[in-house]
């Protein structure tokens, strides 16, 4: 049997492959491009789970790694690692990715660019998959760039319509200004400590010998310098998880096609930065930094859920609420460690997913249409969509006991309870949540409960290749919840490489706060069908409180206050080098070129004058002589060959005379 | 038949039934010693290698015959019909009446023929095949010469008949034999790229040019089955180009356009008749046995059992079996695949067959590579034995699999699906 | 035992022959014949060269066979094919008359 | 003794043919001779013990040059029998004597050397085997060179002899065999297409 480390690199390397193949299929093969993709997903689906049964009985942690090439006496490492982090974040990534492809196939049926999609896609899963197995900084970031670009080109999809070229970009733009801290932070730790593998018998950066060495030396204003260099790379975390206050191109991302919002800007690529925290955890959490994550997730959290409240389009509120979950799960691991981050991601991963592609589904039944006051009634019509989508609305919110999101959302309040720095963010996550249960309550009502609008013309169910995988994602849903109870802790347990018990006892301990954010959530659920119980066409709290709500709706004028200082400031500044450009340096480069056009000029006149008239004599005379020389050859080959053995008689008689 | 020293790698015997099924093994072998004992010791050489060309001849000889009826009489059942059915048993006299009729009849040589060529091809045509036969081994200790580059030799001794064919075309001044000819010759030279490229995988994994070792690499079995070359995926598909190239190279259908009877009479055979057209006919049949022989040895196990219990049969009898096998498909296929057009026959072999050969090349290095680095444990821990085989099996059956669908779309680009429109 | 001789003597005659084609003949077809000869007269030595020579066991001459084979292979495709060239331009195949490179 | 008689009898033999390959007056016949010269070398050498030299002989040059030959023969209607009266010309003359000498150059220092009656060692062979690992180890770069040059020679080779027109799409070699002929029908048949033509116009006319 090989061990599962040596055959690590096959999880991306497969879909990797699979996208090689299909970018230069040509645009008819669809099907082929199709179980390609799926085809190799599938593989690395199996191929993650083998590794996850083989980390199952606590096996120590194994890395792989090799040289990736010598720059003068310095070597540059690559590696791969195994460990539960890893193997459980594999499993996740290749499920949902394996059931968002075969759903793509029938969201995207009538799409001319079907082959280009699954391409994309297949190159967008080996990136993630990349970043998850990588043991190395370095190649973490290449899959991270990697990443980026996937879904630059997955979000400019239709790149026909505007608004997604723009949001392409906006995405793009916006996640560079994070990595260029992740960046320099990677510059800096190599700089530092010479390495940039995670774990590397005892040398590598996460290790404790690098760890020490870090925190004895301080960068400016006592600082010391690994808690700098955390919080540059939670810059980069920032950027790609879409936290405040870098969130703005998240929303904007919708304009991509459903499965892909579903992938990516809910399952797996947000979950990136999470993973980036939970992956640089042991640097991450031996100075300040872990504050830094917990207020900026904490303050996120309810920052993206208020604005949730008061939006209309069906995938920007799933959106927002992605944002705010974000938030949940970066307060999580600044206050409870790995494990309480690392199980809303998963879960979160599942429910996200499945209620994108639930509106993804709603979408495509109500023929592209995407606001939900003009949606209403579709219970009836599309029976299955409604029931898992409740699915999702009701875990998401955390309704207790049965949903994996109640599980792992009070995880995070438990520990965030016990924080002793500060109580606020408890207190900012019990908000959000209330924000949660009331937004997505709003939603559903919206969608499913509010009286058909007669201009929706054949709402249908969508088929049976995207309800499949919704009905899946549902069963996860629900069932995830049940592998991290306070009572029976096994996910923690597992992430943190211990054996678990089962104690109800424990469940006593969290009673109090379970019973609290039961209410809470009880509160926003019947707020909001109390709120929207009337069939009016305009929300009662824009009647009602209209300057908040518009507020809200513009979500903070976040964009407009980006665009106000950011980016007019950036404009000036390129006009200002333009005209530098144009003027002064265009006039010094064509000074110059006017003075040699002169020189050039004299040079040219004396050549064709004084020099040339020698020449002229002087061929005429080697033109002359070559004529008689050119009679020898007469264009007759085989007389050649005759002077040719001629001379070889020649030479032999000569040799055989000089001998004797 | 030679015997190649005493190597025999036969288990010697527990009991009665393994020396008398020893004995019949090498039946031929002793038989061979003993006649040897007749003759000075200082003559053994000729007279071995006497034996040896007698025992071919009339070998393959017989097999000539046999194949001309059974071929008959097969295309007849495909074509639902009875095939000569009159002389003799079933019919089965037939091919002493055709020798009687072809050697009776009149040998007409064209007025405007260039005499002499048109006289000595068929000779060229039918005894260098003849040479082939001498490396093939048809069973345990039974090749007639242990050539350490045998399959050289076999390639060199088959590279004389397109100068025959030639021979035959041109000598005759006639349109239609220049044109078969013609034909015949592109069509051997394409098709001879893809056989020599296709048995190169044998001869890498193997590591060796000679038949004898390349049989015996592939004996021991696995799981109970023959260690055969057509049992890997690069050998599987080595054997099919092989077989394809073989089709062609003896000019059979459906790659017969150098003898398409509806277009060009009879190709280069146009002018000939009597015992100068069976010579011709003979050499065509002894091409194919030829071949026919060396994919056994390449990729069927040679002389080698299917199966482990089956191993009490003689080797001989294992030879024959696959070889008469392998001819059986060759008349199937005869009577079952229409013939090609010209460009399309060229289209097929440079386009398709040479680069999916090139292809199979790779696919065996990647086999060999992976078994060097991998190796598989041994076969009585089974289930671990799967785990490392049957990666590199996917791996080098999907890469040969990808390239043999890509060739083939590009082959078959920019032609629609073919459409039939009937009388109404 | 043959004497080294006689295989030089062969291949001498060889060369001579090819030689003789080749500065003969009028048909460029038949003059590629000869150089082929010439070529082969030199293998023979080459090869009778190893089989006399000190070194027995390693394949030295064998080796610049098989290289001269090859050569000899792609210098005969190469050269017919431009003999095609010059007939179709020129509708010939006579030396003589191809002599466009005369001075 | 013997090996002396097997060795006359292949020389004279190799010999004779390329003899008749370098006078014969049909140009097919020259090459066909010459393919028997080749094989008759192919012999010599594998009475030197040079087996796998020998079958590539055979292969390279009677399995491919001979054809090659006759191939280049056909197409340049090379098959003209040349005529008699240009044999005995001054060029001629000059080139057999010019021949004579380079004869005489070359076998008068092979008879005159103590070497050429040297008797070959007993064990001297070049198993396939040694020959590959040759190839692998010490010989690499002129492999890799010659698969480079053969490479070249290939697509040259078809390059040159390609048709000038390559919007006709036709093979290189056997298809124009078959279109000489293809226009001899086409020569035959067309007067009576335009006689039938032309009849038509007229009734109608």
């Amino acid at each position: 049997m090989i061990a599962p480390i040596k055959i690590l690199w096959l999880i991306p390397l497969l879909p990797l492959v699979a996208a090689g193949i299909s970018a230069v299929l040509p645009r008819t093969c669809r099907k082929a491009a199709a179980s390609l993709a799926i085809g190799a997903m599938a593989a690395s689906l199996v191929l993650a789970v083998i590794a996850f049964v083989h980390t199952l009985p606590n096996t120590p942690r194994e890395v792989l790694n090799f040289k990736w090439f010598d720059l003068g006496t310095t070597t540059l490492q690559l590696g791969f690692v195994l460990d539960p982090l890893t193997a459980l974040m594999a499993v996740m990534v290749t499920f949902v990715s394996l059931l968002i492809f075969i759903y793509s196939i029938g969201y995207m049926a009538h799409d001319d660019n079907f082959a280009r999609f699954f391409c994309f896609l297949s190159l967008f899963a080996a990136a993630m998959l990349g970043i998850v197995v990588a043991n190395s900084l370095l190649l973490l970031f290449i899959s991270w760039e990697l990443v980026g670009l996937a879904s630059y080109l997955l979000i400019g999809f239709w790149f026909h319509k505007p608004s997604a070229a723009a949001a392409a970009k906006k995405a793009f733009i916006t996640t560079r200004i994070g990595d260029i801290g992740f960046f320099l932070g990677i510059v800096w730790l190599y700089s530092k400590s010479g390495t940039l593998l995670f774990y590397d018998n005892g040398t590598g950066c996460l290790e404790q010998s690098t760890l020490n060495q870090l925190l004895t030396q301080t960068a400016l204003g006592g600082m010391a310098v690994s808690t700098a260099i955390s919080l540059l790379l939670f810059c980069g975390a920032v950027g790609k998880s879409g936290q405040l206050p870098l969130h703005v191109w998240l929303p904007d991302a919708m304009e991509g096609p459903t499965p892909v919002s579903a992938l990516i800007h809910a399952a797996t690529m947000v979950a990136a930065g999470v993973f980036l925290v939970a992956r640089v955890y042991p640097l991450m959490s031996t100075g300040t930094a872990l504050h830094v994550v917990t207020w900026v997730g904490a303050i996120t959290a309810v920052f993206a859920a208020s604005i949730a409240v008061a939006q209309n389009d069906i995938k920007r509120i799933l959106a927002y609420s992605t944002v705010s979950q974000l938030g949940y799960m970066m307060m999580g691991l600044g206050v409870g460690g790995v494990s309480v981050g690392m199980f809303h991601l998963i879960t979160h991963a599942f429910f996200k997913a499945l209620l994108f592609l639930g509106a993804g589904s709603v979408i495509h039944g109500c023929h592209e249409e995407q606001d939900i006051r003009n949606m209403g009634g579709l219970r009836k019509f599309m029976p299955v969509t409604f029931a898992t989508y409740a699915v999702g609305m009701m875990a998401l919110c955390g309704v207790p006991l049965v949903f994996s999101g109640f599980w792992s959302k009070d995880a995070i309040l438990y520990a965030a309870h016990h924080w002793e720095p500060s109580s606020v963010p408890f207190f900012l996550g019990v908000v959000g949540a209330f924000l949660t249960a009331f937004y997505m309550t709003r939603q559903v009502y919206y969608v499913f409960f509010k009286p058909a609008n007669p201009a929706l013309r054949h709402p249908h169910e969508s088929p049976r290749v995207m309800t499949i995988p919704l009905a899946i994602l549902a069963v996860f849903a629900i069932a995830l919840g049940a592998i991290g109870t306070p009572a029976w802790p096994w996910f923690q347990s597992f992430l943190g490489g211990e054996t678990v018990h089962l104690e109800f006892a424990k469940l006593g301990e969290a009673m109090g706060l379970m019973l609290l954010s039961t209410v809470v959530v009880a509160f926003g659920i019947g707020l909001s069908f109390w709120i929207y119980r009337r069939e009016t066409t305009a929300d009662p709290l824009e009647v009602k409180f209209s300057s908040v709500y518009r507020l809200l709706q513009n979500k903070f004028y976040v964009d407009e206050i980006y665009e106000a200082t950011i980016i007019r400031l950036n404009a000036a500044l390129a006009k200002t080098f333009a005209w530098f450009d144009e003027y002064i340096w265009g006039g010094l480069v064509s000074l110059v070129s006017t003075l040699v056009l002169l020189i050039s000029n004299f040079s040219r006149e004396s050549d064709e004058k004084l020099v040339n008239s020698g020449f002229d004599e002087g061929c005429a005379t080697v033109r002359d002589s070559a004529w008689l020389l050119s009679k020898i050859q007469n264009g007759q080959i085989q007389r050649y060959m005759r002077a040719i053995g001629l001379a070889l008689c020649l030479l032999v008689i000569a040799l055989l005379w000089g001998c004797s | 038949m030679k015997e190649v020293a005493c190597k025999s790698t036969w288990p010697h015997g527990r009991h009665a039934l393994d020396s008398l099924m020893t004995m019949l093994d090498q039946i031929f072998v002793t038989i061979k010693q003993w006649l040897l004992t007749f003759i000075p010791e200082n003559l053994h050489p000729i007279g071995s290698a006497l034996l040896s060309i007698v025992a071919i001849i009339s070998v393959f000889g017989t097999a000539f015959a046999l194949t001309t009826i059974l071929e008959r009489k097969g295309l007849g059942r495909i074509q639902n019909r009875y095939g000569p059915n009159r002389v003799g048993p079933c019919g089965f006299l037939q091919p002493i009446a055709d020798a009687v009729k072809m050697l009776t009849k009149e040998d007409i040589v064209p007025y405007a023929a260039d005499k002499v060529l048109h006289y000595l091809a068929p000779i060229v045509l039918t005894v260098p095949i003849w040479l082939a036969f001498a490396v093939l081994p048809f069973g345990r200790n039974m090749s007639a010469i242990d050539l350490d580059a045998g399959i050289v030799f076999f390639f060199a001794a088959g590279s004389a008949s397109e100068l025959a064919v030639f021979m035959a075309g041109w000598s005759s001044h006639n349109k239609y034999s220049l044109i078969g000819a013609m034909r015949g010759i592109a069509q051997m030279i394409s098709y001879e790229v893809p056989l020599v490229l296709s048995t190169i995988p044998v001869l890498m994994l193997s590591g060796t040019l000679n038949l004898n070792e390349i049989v015996n690499a592939q004996s021991g079995f696995a799981f109970g089955v023959g260690k055969w070359n057509v049992l890997t995926p690069w050998g599987a598909a080595g054997f099919l180009l092989f077989m394809i190239a073989a089709t062609a190279e003896s000019n059979r259908a459906p790659f017969d356009l150098p003898e398409g009877e509806s277009e060009i009479i009879a190709g280069y055979l146009t002018e000939y008749s009597g015992f100068k057209y069976a010579l011709f006919f003979l050499g065509e049949y002894l091409g194919l046995f030829a071949v026919t022989g060396l994919a056994v040895t390449l990729f069927l196990g040679g002389w080698n059992a299917p199966l482990a219990f089956l191993s009490v049969l003689p080797s001989w009898f294992w030879f024959f079996a696959k070889f008469g096998a392998l001819i059986a498909v060759f008349i199937w296929a005869r009577g079952t695949v229409p013939r090609l057009r010209f460009d399309q026959l060229l289209n097929f072999a440079w386009k398709f067959l040479v680069p999916l050969a090139v292809v199979n090349l790779v696919v065996a290095g990647i086999w060999h590579f992976a078994s060097v680095s991998w190796p598989a444990p041994s076969l009585s821990r089974p289930l671990e034995y799967l785990e490392t085989v049957a990666p590199r099996w996917l791996a080098c059956a999907g890469l040969f699999f990808a390239a043999y669908e890509i060739l083939g779309r590009v082959l078959s680009l920019k032609r629609a699906p073919r459409t039939y429109r009937y009388a109404e | 035992m043959t004497p080294l001789s006689y295989y030089l003597g062969l291949s001498g005659l060889l060369f001579a022959v090819g030689f003789a084609g080749a500065v003969t003949r009028r048909n460029a077809v038949i003059v590629l014949l000869g150089i082929e000869f010439m070529l082969n007269a030199a293998n023979m030595n080459f090869i009778a060269f190893w089989r006399y020579g000190v070194s027995g066991t390693a394949p030295t001459g064998i080796m610049v066979v098989i290289f001269s084979i090859a050569i000899a292979a792609a210098e005969a495709a190469v050269g017919l094919a431009l003999i095609i060239a010059v007939y179709r331009h020129r509708q010939t195949t006579q030396l003589e008359q191809i002599d466009s490179l005369k001075g | 003794m013997p090996n002396k008689i097997t060795f006359c009898l292949t020389a004279i033999f190799t010999l004779s043919a390329a003899v008749a390959a370098m006078r014969l007056r049909n140009p097919v016949h020259c090459a066909l001779s010459a393919a028997l010269a080749f094989a008759g070398l192919a012999v010599a050498f594998l009475g030197l013990d040079a087996e796998f030299i020998g079958f590539a002989q055979i292969l390279v040059y009677v399995g491919a040059i001979s054809i090659l030959t006759i191939f280049t023969v056909l197409l340049t209607r090379g098959s003209e029998v040349e005529q008699r009266a240009a044999i005995f010309s001054r060029s001629w003359i000059t080139g057999i004597a010019i021949t004579i000498g380079v004869t005489g150059a070359i076998l008068l220092p092979v008879f005159s050397s103590s070497l050429s009656f040297k008797t070959a060692p007993v064990a001297a062979s070049a198993p396939v085997q040694s020959i590959g690992n040759e190839l692998m180890t010490r010989y690499l770069l002129p492999l890799e060179v010659m698969g480079l040059l053969l490479t070249a020679a290939l697509v040259g080779a078809v390059v040159i002899a390609m048709s000038d027109a390559p919007d006709k799409k036709r093979l290189v070699v056997p298809a124009s065999v078959g279109r000489a002929s293809v226009t001899g029908f086409s020569s035959e048949v067309l007067p009576a297409k335009a006689g039938t033509t032309n009849q038509r116009e007229l009734t109608t006319v």
